[in-house]
């Protein structure tokens, strides 16, 4: 049983229309604003149609893991915040968040964006840096807004300086060694259509979903697919041929 | 002279905005120096679980939550035992302004997200969840603002920095509602004689009054813009 | 809706009466006991009316904190025993408990009651000093208990001997470095009246709540509003008055 | 002789007391040498979640803690996995000698404090908890006594101390029903024959009868001081 | 050729049993190399708590677990949130061939135990589940096969080990229902042309078919048994 | 009220009969399988009818505890896997599953099966010997094939090599320092009579448990009792009677 809404929402994909009138194939505006967070040594807030999420980078001196010893720290955190939606509740991660922060974490780490390396300070220091997103209002599309956002404050973070054995956070040495800049689309299933940046009634609608995250050279650093129907080989073909077209808007927003 | 140039019972730069988020009923941003609050309310709305209904008055509930990003060592997600009681004495600062009995057995959710921190966050906290009650049309008797006061080299001042927090010789957070006349969140630590305690919270609600101002401001220019 | 009994309440404080007989500005018989807990470095039990409530002080040898390098650390925890109260439940600790632990951890540390600076050991170790309070029985009032019991249980502590890097619980090498002793007041408004020391009962019906902490030179070092209704500065006054007052019986009961 | 001076199958000092906080519906206070442990019982009263509910006899429910102050190193407060094994054991030690088909659906609450702890908490605990649940009016079939035993150089020794604990071939806790004949907890650590257990099982019987004895006199004192 | 001997395109050693434990209404284990995997499926049964049901069609739930022993550095028990997202992508790799609207209101849980990891877990727990699904005897459409593909050196390869996993360049694990020609599962950790994707997904499509007759082939030999 | 289950069951055993045909003391055959999981140091697989427990152990390196500084560090945990049974659920540690963690912990600890002072590497390592027993399928008496299990994948343990600082978990050095193998009988009491090995239908009958836990020497080194009835004297000695015979043959299982 589809509900009324849902039910809409598969009419009008049939006709190739959409609830805001974009084409299938149309992401909404794309605002982003930087270094918003004074408290963050990097910040970014983007605004994908409603949904809002700002990022915050924060960096500090930690051990590096047993297993990769030359390597700094990477981690992404995602909450949802309550304000953000209706039926959004306060209290542990669940499992829409973690998908978030987990796709976002592999789509900056796999596409190689910090130089890891770069972060090491000696044999038992790295640089740890922290993302957290943080979703203020939402519609739809959290990781495509998630991932920008998370992009954004990387790249415009400026690193504090270590001195003494201490972090000094009132004082900048420069960027993070940034090397790429991935970018994520995801495109949903809708009465067998396929819609680039699903809002949020059209998530509820919608039947598969397909992340696709591209790197400057246009190669793909991952890939999550969601939704409890499948797809068929020509479909994955058609959602990677979207992504390789989207993200180059999106990517100029990141300028 | 203050360290930033402000007189002693001048407020940080103030920005107050009504109606920032889609979603949420009611929701409003506030910036005082550095320190940057938003809230967003839902509700009235039914309450679970049930139990927590109250059968002659709604149910308000208030979550302050400071994001990781909003300080300089990032702060673990997560409520802690401070934002608890945070949470707690803002949801009682706010409540006797509410028409309470208007609403019996719902609830309203009040949440409070700091974004960036520097002192005076619960004070920043209050004065936007005010301004989303308001926004979200639930009937009060007025609005609450609050500010913190201290006293620093023998002078009263007003709206402490985190600077200025580490060297006053007590840090005392105020709300009041000015249409009450009523004090309705302190809270002091600290080392001041009673006559200084009396002072010090003359000087708070004095700051108040002049965060109200800002206050129906926002809410004004909201419904100006709505009118347009 | 108030229930029957809250409306009891008001109708007495109208008149001026209790529950129990008291003034309005009279608190209960507050008895204390010390050194009854053998295993802990310091303990004290406070009776205040049916409030029951012990302060263990426990001590033991850690780390400082990054921001003080040169300062012991302190920590005031509250646990709400569910044999204290029919509707006490056993869980993690709850908002009351939270808000008692710390406004007593806030009047103990704003007071300097303990000179924390003399807890430093070398430049890595400091005293750790832990006061827990157990809440056995309950009738309310429990910040004031709470603090009485604490201070009582701090000021009689004996410190452990800190020998080749341990801690030797069986032997002992003095006082904590005591500076001051603090005395917390509290008062609620009733239908307009100011009650000091409420009972449960007459918390239940109460519409606010002040919570005055005292040093021994009359200065104040610490405040805590609660309750749902507000007061006006002439009630903060005279609630300021009836701290500067009560205190001096309760700094009595400490001797 | 041992290092406190008493005989092998001597008890530390026994104290126990009737009656000791207001609110519980039935408590007492015991304190065998070193160890103090207080115990306060509520119920038989409504059972919530339901499902607990059980339709022929009433849910026994027991919470052992330790105070952070009851031991050497601070314990951390909240139940770890030895409070969790402890409270379930202590709940079926007493279970046996309560009427409990009288209340079905219903709950009773036992808890039970560990303020200072030098060995045999559980068996303090049961002790306490026991006349806390007479204390309270439950039916009961008699009283649950409890005392640990064991085996120092050759010899069986009752009612251990902590240090004893640490030189002792075995530990062996034991709760005995004397109306009953029936032993109702049964642990050991340690390594002992068969003859052994059987001996350290038979001295800790002797003691539990004699704890036994003064948890009559704690009820029968109670109720003496409420005559008058 | 590859480290363990195998040619591209083929298969670690596959091992495939159904109906493995008495109490599961479904069980399956499932060994690919050195990874092995078992699955329990219990349901269409009562779901609790009730605002889970949904009106027109089952709840399918399923747990991803690790063994604390199956991996090099012991795995901490309990869920991290690693096991929670694969839980998830897990459940929705295998609704897609659940006849999900004949069971409104119920509830199928699926729980995946993971004892010895060589990379490729989830993969082996989807294919364990498949097959326990349908030894439960849940109306399906077809099973679900999975298997990971990647490039090495140049060369697309299916089925990685850990070893191999940490030279490719991407590691893509697929699922796929042969019955309903369609992806149900996919994810990619990597640096991959849009080429690539295609090719490794084809690849891993025909790994999956392999894989799909291993399943089909022990719930066949289950089923020959039961006759005998 | 008994269920009609529970009914049956005690009628069997007056008759001195049970479910499955079996006499009142004699155990469900015991198969044990070793070596079965590749990445634990050791394992062990047990069924014990239609009880089915896996063992494994793993072995790292870390720092003893401050009261044992000469000694290796045991832990033995248990998770009743939700596959096991109908009626088991996700989630943390239930009482279960944490009894059946310490009495088997307490039964391998007690009978110094292990020699731990051989586990110690140098002043600041230890080796860390974890056993998590892992519940498959659910038939009753899960203390003695968890106990089983621990003890038959500890004795076939491999020990890693630890080389500069770190272990290496693809060498091997030999077995771990064992001097006992401890074997638990358990055995409950059902409507006056005594019943060895239990399976779940008479657990839920049952009035009254006991483990008692033996080793090689026949010495007793762990006792639990369950249930919420008591058993008198006589009834302990025949217990502990079934428990020195019934041992013999489990341990020969064990070989």
């Amino acid at each position: 049983m589809m509900t009324i809404d849902e039910g809409y929402v598969h009419e009008l994909a049939e006709k190739g229309s959409r609830l805001d009138g974009r084409r299938l194939d149309e992401f909404r505006n794309a605002e982003i604003e930087t270094n918003l967070i004074k408290s963050a040594e990097g910040s970014a807030q983007v605004r994908l149609g409603n949904t809002v999420v700002i990022a915050g980078v924060k960096m500090s001196v930690g051990e590096p893991f047993e297993d990769k010893p030359d390597e700094g720290v990477l981690m992404v955190g995602a909450e949802l915040t309550p304000l953000a939606d209706p039926d959004f509740e306060p209290g542990p991660p669940d499992i829409r968040s973690i998908e978030v922060a987990r796709v976002v974490d592999r789509t900056v780490r796999e596409s190689k964006m910090i130089n890891v390396k770069a972060l090491k300070i000696d044999d038992e220091h790295v640089w740890v840096v922290n993302v957290d997103l943080h979703v203020m209002n939402f519609d739809g599309n959290l990781i495509d807004a998630g991932s920008l956002a998370a992009v954004a404050a990387l790249a415009t973070a400026k690193m504090p300086k270590y001195e003494n054995g201490k972090v000094n956070y009132d004082e900048r040495s420069g960027s993070l060694p940034i090397t790429a800049m991935p970018v994520s689309v995801t495109t949903v299933k809708i009465n067998g259509k396929l819609l680039v940046d699903p809002s949020k009634r059209e998530e509820n609608a919608a039947d598969a979903r397909l992340t696709v995250s591209v790197k400057n050279d246009g190669n793909i650093c991952s890939l999550q697919k969601g939704g409890t129907e499948g797809f068929t080989t020509e479909e994955l073909h058609e959602m990677l041929r979207l992504a390789g077209e989207k993200q180059k808007s999106l990517r100029d927003s990141l300028k | 002279m203050r360290a930033d140039g402000r007189a002693s019972e001048e407020l940080r730069e103030l920005v107050v905005k009504a109606g920032v988020f889609k979603n949420a009923e009611g929701s409003a941003y506030v910036k005082m120096g550095n320190t940057v609050a938003v809230a967003g309310v839902y509700g009235p709305r039914e309450l679970f679980p049930k139990f927590l209904q109250k059968a002659d008055r709604v149910h308000l509930k208030c979550r302050y939550n400071m994001a990781p990003f909003s300080t300089k060592d990032r702060k673990r997600p997560g409520q802690d035992r401070r934002s608890q009681e945070i949470s707690k004495v803002v949801a009682d600062a706010l409540e006797p302004v509410i028409f309470t009995k208007e609403f019996p057995k719902t609830g309203i959710d009040i949440y409070i997200e700091i974004l960036q921190g520097d002192a005076g966050t619960r004070c920043a906290g209050i004065n936007a969840a005010s301004v989303a009650l308001a926004d979200a049309g639930i009937p009060m008797r007025g609005l609450v603002a609050a500010v913190a006061a201290g006293k620093v080299d023998g002078d009263y001042v007003l709206d402490l920095t985190y600077n200025e927090e580490e060297k006053t010789k007590a840090d005392v957070p105020v709300a009041y509602a000015p249409s009450m006349k009523k004090i309705t969140l302190l809270q002091m630590d600290g080392d001041l004689s009673q006559e200084d305690v009396k002072n010090v919270v003359d000087v708070a609600i004095k700051g108040c009054e002049k965060v109200h101002e800002a206050q129906v401001g926002a809410l004004k220019n909201k419904y100006k813009e709505a009118m347009l």
